[in-house]
């Protein structure tokens, strides 16, 4: 992993500065709005649509989208029982965004955790961790999630804790790496002749520089988590019904994709565009946080000749 | 970029590729494509569908045959037999064949099968059809051999249609991967991505049209569709319904399968009748059908016509919310917990859109005041739940299945589904025990009566289970061959019969 | 030394492995007696547990786990349930499949990201730049099993350009080779892109410049030479992780390859083979992860074991 | 051939922005100079000064964030660089105009043989192919003086020491007798010793080929003994030109007067007060052996850092360790603060071994002394703000100060060294140089400590910051009566600092004493050496006698 530290989002000037940036680069920006719609929906969409969600319709199977006699919310057509895709979408919005998001996060702070320590320290379980890390790296992790799904039953916290195990490796080994940079660096001597103890140097002083990285891979893996969630699905160990991601609606769709498209089209482009956002944004936070590249996004203006 | 790789890659290939690719099978040689990979190739366990399709009657033949039509035993490799006693039948057997490896069918041969099959040292599916019976064989002479047993036999010969005769040279206590049998064909090789069939010269029957048939698999049913629908294959026995879509090549038919949700009647509120009618009568039956094509038959019984014992008359129930909804109120009155939470118990991929029907009739269910909740399971869990002994953790739960009974007789459904001892089985009531031994033991219309009147019994009093559909497969079949599915289809596709158009 | 430093790595992935075994042999026989899986539904409990019996199924599973410790001292890695076999042979007859697979995807990944991270660096934020940028993550964030059947209906029923599926002539690679890339080399091009940014801002090329040497021998000479170690590192992770891919690939185009193999059994609760996979797929990361080692020697004079 | 008056190269009003959020920076501002062969022009100026971008357009290198040539031209032997296009100007560099850089690590590719990339000159200009290079590289080499030329052409550039590094760049750049050579910095990260070498090379050459040299340096006594002429930038404009020993001996512009008033002279002023004899620091035997050889070429053996140092630090007293890079003076310091542990020997801090602290008593002592280290920046966690940085030492040791009363102690001690009150809130990225010092300082003050150890602490400032932070300490050591151990590779700041002076090499003290007698009359050859090696004024040599064509 290249070296990321964004600029220190402390002070309000920073925050400013950023929004700044992000309305140079066009496609973040269109990134960011986005997912912040999606954010929205995940929020307040349930609410509107989501017993409609559930609602059987046998009537109108596979309804063609586009098609508005059925109302608005059929817009992007009908699926196999003939529920409203649209409101499927927002509602599969939440399960999708829900399990990345605490995967992502349990990986990133357990990972993270397990990295510094296994980076501070030279001790045995430093080595443990390390070994740990192998098993995992070494153990296809789709295998792993089915095995342990079959172990624990494919509900939706283990489908987390699956996921969560099989992308902590990155976490551990990125955030140990950027550990032994950093011990050598002056301002942690400086911390240990004052006195300061491990705890202090390590959770004062280092987390902090780890963590913008871990936040940045973080990003990228959400899109990780998003496919690898999907294939589970596809597989037929995803999240199972009534409960259902977009994973799960493409993975159902999949069967009619060439008599009606449009079942696993929708939540197969919503999968798209999300991670695509994801990658966006985690690739323009790679520009902002590299000073050689920073100035690409601000406005040069040439003195008057 | 991503397409640009392709072109390039496509440039490199194509020259090297298009030769292999393009190279059409010559005439005598088709294609069939499966849905899974056989795990083995065991003639014992021929009533596995994909390695049944590929065995049956083409490398290794059954001592007799059922009739799809009247579900009668006909004449395999057995000519004529007759019930000498209730536990004993002696079969003529068919002059002139000869295995594939050159040993003669005789006699012996027969013995050595059916030991090989009763011996215990390797697992053998088909045996289960047998129950527990005990077997003894012993040849007459060298054409005709004597089948004693410890129970009686009432339908031995339908029985002996899973009974499929290999060559002695066999090993006796190891399954196999190269069968040797009697058929038209031999195999020719089995790889991880194919088997080959070759047709067999010293064949006592007439010589099949076909010359050389090869299988292979892909779990993708629109995939399938499309390697028939591009020639790359020329016959695939299962679609999904959502795939057929071409009445040219598209063929449905009954395919003795027959789906229903298992009530366990073990546990309140589904101990109560009036709860269990209130869930057959709130489905939308014509709706629900939709799911699995226009074809698809009601079913009022867990087997199909054709099948002895069958009772034609039985009317399924029909959708009746307001009915269903008294039916509830009525027991919330006689003080049942109609509110319990009732487990809804699916399998991944059991049949095309199950998981769709089991949320839809969770949804349904849920309409009429029902408290249910669908959980999906993978095989292994769902057996658990399928078969003796049910998990003791089990709450009141229903059970989704299917059965498939194309050997003839409803004594391959009652006794499992209704007995006390039956494996399926959720209650116990030794009267009825006592009903379905007779019928058992019957012969002729008798028995056929007597399982009509088990059919009744079930569904008018008890309901006990909810019959859903008589299924309907779809196969889609290449332009160039001649054939049509029937009711065997899902246990064998004997290459003998399917021609070739030119 | 460097004997010594494989000796090293090999002793450690030895003991990853023997972990992952035991890990995987408890976790596997956590999903419960596969006995009524092998047998017809309407059999007997009797006959059931005769197969248990037969196959040893029947035993506590610590006894179980050291049966299968001690076979493994004498190579025995025991029977397919399914297939009635060596289980190792029939992972090892599966596993060439996915490795033809995986190389070239690999292969091809690594050479066009190469190229066209290296175009794409070599003018930040020119038309190419960004559309490459775009392309390569829209591949990176496309769920694979939706994009591949797709991709069927298009080339092979479509267009019928393409064989649907199966293995034989050069053509039936492209649309597996094209999916399993998807991924890789979407990932690939943004590191290369990164790196080849932050290497051709390094002094050196300055010296370069003040040599005036050529701009592509610049480029392709010294700024893409010293980006390539961090691409190593992903490419080998992408590599290890394409196994997962590898199963969705292998299981829409009937490629007979072990990932495939590997969900079969152990949704077969075949537990030798799937045992048997594991042990093949991990050694044959460890091999790629000593190699990486060896190449960053190769590649950059300063590393030493 | 002698310098001739014709210019080679002529600069007229170049006016260079550098681009960035907002408006632009003004980084060189209207500087015109000339330079013909065979001269040496000097640019003098300290870092921010633009001179280094001064030169970079000459070669056309201006890195991000873009350069902007606002106006001005650049005449390169009747050619105007200004209008060529990137062809033109590969032809030119490298063959015609050369240069060479500060840190040579850095500026050679690591992954390539020092003899490929100085191959690539040629084969740029199309000036030789494959195996007749080689020859002509290894003569290279040996020019410049790298020993075993032969077999060192296949080394890679970590395979060779600081000073060789700068000879292979000096060989790449003369490689095809370019007219011009830039020198950016050439010796900055060099030991004394080191430097005068280089120079020595640098004015050979010139002499050999009759090019002109262009040197850019901050450093005075390198530009008095290299310039012809000099010009003096301050703040991207050219404050001073002329003959250099006249801008030496009597400066006009008044930037130029403070930077020559840096220039260190011994004045007894600011040493510190006659010493009481009470000794703070007794340190005895002191050694530290690293195991080497974890490379597969290298055979195990031992290397001695710190090799059997002993010497006394009395309260009050400032005792200056002086020697070159790997002599081991920053192993002692680390030792004394207890970062590393020593192999053997002990040092007594108010009676008590430093080595067998710990617990409480370490923390103790950690509070007693306290260090600072020469990047200041690098030493600040750049995610910490100044007053957390300054108080972290209050946080460690909760008995020093209660949480009330950090704030108002955080603006007395940023008064005390010289800052605002209002700095408290910045981040350390925001400071100069000079003023992350006075942070550090100050962070180091916070827990009232008896004893300073100053690791390099004012090497990486510009001279007249150098000063001024020197003045700083000296200045607390009066009013809190403070003991130094001041570390440093440059003797005359420490002359005018230091009451004491060890010098070390090689991990032994060569030789200790009073500082002036040490200046005086040094008795060990080493400290003579490192005397000599601070170069002589070029008008003080004797002339070097011109070379015929």
């Amino acid at each position: 992993m290249t070296e990321l530290a964004l600029p220190s989002v402390k002070s309000p000037g920073a925050l400013r500065q950023l929004a700044i940036y992000l309305t140079r680069d066009k496609l973040a920006l269109c990134a960011a709005v986005f997912l912040l719609v999606l954010i929205v929906c995940v929020l307040v969409g349930p609410l509107f649509v989501g017993e409609l969600a559930g609602k059987l319709g046998l009537r109108q199977r596979n309804l063609p989208p586009f098609a508005l006699e059925h109302g608005f919310i059929y817009i992007l057509g009908a699926d196999t029982l003939g529920r409203p895709i649209l409101a499927r979408l927002i509602v599969g919005a939440q399960n999708t965004l829900g399990i990345a998001a605490a995967a992502v996060f349990c990986s990133m702070a357990v990972g993270g955790t397990l990295g510094l320590a296994a980076g501070y320290s030279e001790r045995w379980y430093s080595h443990v961790i390390l070994r740990l890390a192998d098993v995992v790296m070494s153990f296809p992790s789709l295998l792993l999630a089915l095995i342990v799904l079959y172990t624990l039953g494919p509900s939706m916290t283990n489908l987390v804790i699956v996921l969560a195990i099989t992308r902590m490796p990155i976490f551990i080994r990125t955030a140990r790496a950027e550990v032994l940079e950093l011990r050598e660096r002056m301002f942690v001597s400086a911390a240990r002749s004052m006195g300061a103890g491990s705890g202090r140097i390590l959770f004062r002083h280092i987390a902090p520089l780890v963590l913008p990285t871990l936040v940045t891979i973080a990003a990228i893996d959400f899109a990780t988590v998003i496919l690898a969630e999907s294939s589970l699905s596809f597989l037929g160990l995803g999240i199972q019904p009534p409960d259902f991601t977009w994973g799960a609606m493409v993975a159902n769709g999949r069967g009619y994709l060439k008599t009606a498209w449009w079942i696993a089209f929708w939540p197969g482009l919503a999968i798209l565009l999300t991670t695509l956002s994801l990658n966006i944004l985690a690739s323009w936070a790679r520009t902002v946080a590299d000073p050689l590249q920073r100035w690409r996004l601000q406005s040069l203006r040439k003195a008057p000749r | 970029m991503g397409n640009k790789s392709v072109r390039v890659i496509a440039g490199a290939m194509v020259v090297a590729g298009w030769a292999g690719y393009a190279a059409a099978q010559n005439a005598s040689e088709i294609k069939i494509v499966l849905p899974e990979q056989p795990a083995n190739l065991e003639p014992c366990g021929t009533i596995i569908t994909n390695v049944g399709q590929i065995l049956s009657r083409n490398v290794v033949e059954p001592l007799t045959i059922i009739d799809p039509k009247s579900g009668q035993p006909t004449s395999g490799l057995a000519t004529e037999w007759k019930q000498t006693d209730p536990n004993t039948w002696q079969l003529k057997l068919r002059e002139g064949v000869k295995f594939q490896d050159g040993a003669a069918f005789n006699a012996e041969a027969v013995k050595f099968s059916i030991e090989r099959m009763t011996g215990g040292k390797l697992t053998c599916s088909n045996i289960a059809k047998f129950g527990n019976a005990k077997l003894t064989v012993t040849p007459i002479d060298d054409l005709t051999v004597e089948i004693k047993s410890d129970t009686p036999q009432p339908i031995l010969p339908t029985l002996l249609s899973v009974v499929m005769i290999v060559s002695p040279n066999t090993p006796a206590d190891k399954a196999v991967n190269d069968p040797v049998g009697t058929g038209p064909f031999k195999l020719s090789s089995f790889t991880p991505q194919t088997v080959v069939l070759e047709a067999f010269d010293g064949y006592w029957g007439e010589k099949p049209a076909i010359a050389r048939a090869s299988y292979v698999w892909r779990p993708e049913s629109s995939i399938r569709a499309a390697m028939v629908e591009t020639g790359e294959a020329d016959l695939t026995p299962s679609i999904a319904i959502q795939d057929a879509t071409n009445p040219e090549t598209d063929f449905a038919y009954l395919n003795s399968e027959t789906t229903a949700i298992r009530i366990d009647a073990g546990f309140a509120p589904l101990d109560d009748v009036r709860i269990r009618k209130a869930l057959n009568l709130a489905i939308d039956w014509d709706g629900l059908a939709q799911l699995f094509g226009e074809d698809v038959q009601r079913a009022s019984q867990m087997v199909v016509t054709g099948i002895n014992g069958h009772d034609d008359k039985l009317a399924p129930w029909a959708f009746d919310a307001e009915k269903a909804r008294a039916l509830i109120a009525e027991a919330k009155a006689a003080g049942v917990p109609v509110d319990t939470e009732i487990e809804l118990i699916g399998r991944n991929g059991i049949y095309p859109n199950g998981t769709e029907a089991m949320e839809a009739m969770m949804a349904m269910w849920q309409d009429v005041g029902l408290n249910v909740k669908l959980t999906m399971l993978d095989v292994n869990d769902w057996l658990r739940y399928l078969q003796k002994p049910f998990p003791e953790s089990r709450g009141p739960n229903l059970l989704q299945m299917m059965h498939d009974n194309n050997k003839g007789d409803a004594a391959f459904t009652v006794p499992i589904f209704y007995t006390s001892g039956g494996s399926y089985s959720t209650f116990n009531d030794a009267a009825f025990d006592k009903e379905i031994a007779d019928a058992m033991a019957a012969t002729g219309e008798d028995r056929t009566a007597k399982f009509k009147a088990i059919f009744a019994k079930v569904h008018d009093e008890l309901a006990v289970d909810i019959p859903m559909f008589h299924m309907i497969g779809y196969t889609r079949v290449g332009s160039r061959l001649e054939w049509k599915p029937d009711i065997t289809t899902n246990s064998e596709i004997p290459l003998a019969n399917i021609g070739l158009k030119d | 030394m460097m004997l010594g430093y494989i000796g090293r790595r090999a002793y450690h992935s030895v003991i990853s492995v023997i972990g992952l075994l035991t890990l995987v042999f408890f976790l596997t026989r956590l999903t419960g007696d596969p006995s009524a899986l092998y047998l017809p539904l309407d059999s007997s409990l009797e006959a059931r547990q005769a197969f248990a019996r037969l196959n040893g199924l029947d035993q506590p599973i610590y006894v179980q786990f050291f049966q299968y410790l001690h076979n493994l001292l004498s190579l025995d890695f025991g029977q397919s349930l399914r297939q009635n076999r060596s289980a190792i042979e029939v992972a090892l007859e599966a596993f060439p499949a996915t490795l033809k697979l995986a190389v070239v995807a690999m292969t091809l990944s690594i050479a066009l990201a190469i190229v066209v991270g290296a175009l794409a660096a070599a003018r930040p934020g020119s038309l190419f730049d960004r559309i490459a940028g775009l392309v390569s993550l829209a591949g990176a964030s496309t769920p694979d099993f939706w994009i591949a059947i797709v991709g069927i209906l298009v080339f092979a029923v479509g267009l019928g350009v393409l064989p649907t599926s199966g293995t034989g002539s050069g053509l039936h690679w492209i649309m597996p080779i094209f999916v399993l890339m998807l991924r890789p080399f979407g990932l690939l091009v943004q590191v290369v892109r990164g790196t080849m940014i932050s290497a051709l801002a390094s002094p050196f090329i300055k010296t370069a410049h003040a040599k005036g040497m050529k701009r592509r021998k610049i480029i392709f000479g010294h700024a893409l030479r010293n980006s390539l170690l961090p691409v190593i590192t992903v490419a080998g992770d992408l590599a290890t992780g394409l196994i997962n891919g590898a199963v969705v690939v292998e299981t829409i185009f009937g490629w007979p390859g072990i990932g495939k193999l590997m969900i079969d059994s152990i949704i077969q609760r075949d537990f030798a083979v799937v045992q048997s996979t594991i042990l093949v797929t991990a050694i044959a990361i460890f091999i790629v992860n000593i190699a990486i080692d060896l190449l960053y020697a190769v590649l950059d004079p300063r590393i030493r074991y | 051939m002698t310098a001739s008056d014709k210019p080679i190269l002529r600069i007229d009003g170049l006016t260079v922005d550098f681009l960035s959020e907002g408006d632009p920076v003004r980084a060189v501002d209207n500087v015109s100079f000339d330079v013909c062969p065979g001269e040496t022009l000097v640019i003098l100026g300290e870092s921010g000064s633009g001179k280094s971008v001064s030169t970079g357009t000459v070669m056309g290198l201006i890195d991000c964030p873009p350069g902007d040539i606002v106006s001005g031209t650049l005449v390169f032997d009747g050619t105007d660089l200004s209008r060529l296009d990137n062809e033109g100007r590969r032809e030119l560099n490298g063959r015609r105009i050369a240069m060479i850089f500060q840190d040579p690590l850095a500026y050679l590719n690591p992954v390539y043989t020092v003899g490929r990339q100085i191959a690539e000159v040629f084969e740029s200009h199309g000036a030789g192919e494959g195996g007749a290079m080689r020859g002509r590289v290894v003569r290279l080499l040996e020019r410049v003086g790298i020993p075993e030329a032969e077999t060192r052409v296949d080394y890679y550039p970590h395979q060779f020491s600081g000073g060789q590094r700068q000879r292979v760049m000096i060989a790449m750049a003369i490689a095809l007798e370019p007219d011009i050579l830039i020198a950016d910095e050439p010796t900055t990260a060099l030991d004394v010793s080191v430097q005068a070498q280089i120079l020595d090379l640098l004015r050979d050459l010139q002499r050999e080929t009759g090019m002109a040299l262009i040197m850019i340096t901050h450093d005075l006594e390198v530009a008095a003994a290299m310039a012809d002429r000099i010009i003096v930038m301050n703040a991207g404009k050219v404050v001073e030109s002329g003959r250099a020993e006249d801008v030496f001996t009597n400066p006009r512009h008044s930037y130029t007067r403070r930077l020559m008033s840096a220039v260190p002279h011994g004045d007894p002023k600011k040493r510190s007060r006659p010493v009481e004899q009470e000794v703070l620091l007794q340190v005895a035997d002191l050694s530290k052996h690293y195991k080497l050889g974890s490379g597969p070429f290298a055979p195990k053996r031992e290397f001695k850092a710190v090799d059997d140092v002993s010497f006394t630090l009395r309260r009050g007293e400032t005792v200056g360790i002086v020697g070159e890079s790997g002599s081991g003076k920053s192993s002692i310091a680390r030792m004394l603060l207890r970062l590393n542990e020593p192999t053997s020997g002990s040092a007594l801090f108010a009676g008590e071994d430093i080595f067998k602290l710990e617990g409480r008593a370490l923390n103790g002592f950690r509070r007693k002394v306290q260090m600072v280290f020469q990047d200041p920046f690098g030493s600040m966690n750049p995610r910490m703000n100044v007053r957390s940085i300054i108080s972290e030492p209050w946080a460690i040791h909760r008995d020093i100060l209660p949480r009330q009363r950090w704030n108002e102690r955080v603006v007395e001690l940023l008064e005390l060294v010289g800052l605002k009150p209002e700095h408290a809130e910045r981040y350390p990225h925001q400071f100069s140089g000079g003023q992350r010092q006075r942070i550090a300082i100050a962070r180091a003050l916070a827990s009232e400590p008896e004893l300073i150890v100053c690791d390099e602490a004012v090497s990486a400032l510009d001279v007249s910051i150098q000063m001024q932070v020197i003045e700083l300490l000296a200045d607390l050591r009066q009013r809190l009566g403070l003991s130094y151990i001041f570390i440093t590779h440059d003797l005359p700041i420490v002359r005018q600092f230091a009451d004491r002076i060890l010098v070390m090499q090689r991990g032994k003290i060569v030789e200790e004493g009073e500082t002036e007698a040490l200046f005086v009359s040094p008795r060990h050859e080493y400290t003579r050496a490192l005397l000599n090696a601070v170069p002589q004024p070029k008008w003080l040599q004797r002339d070097p006698t011109p070379l015929a064509g």
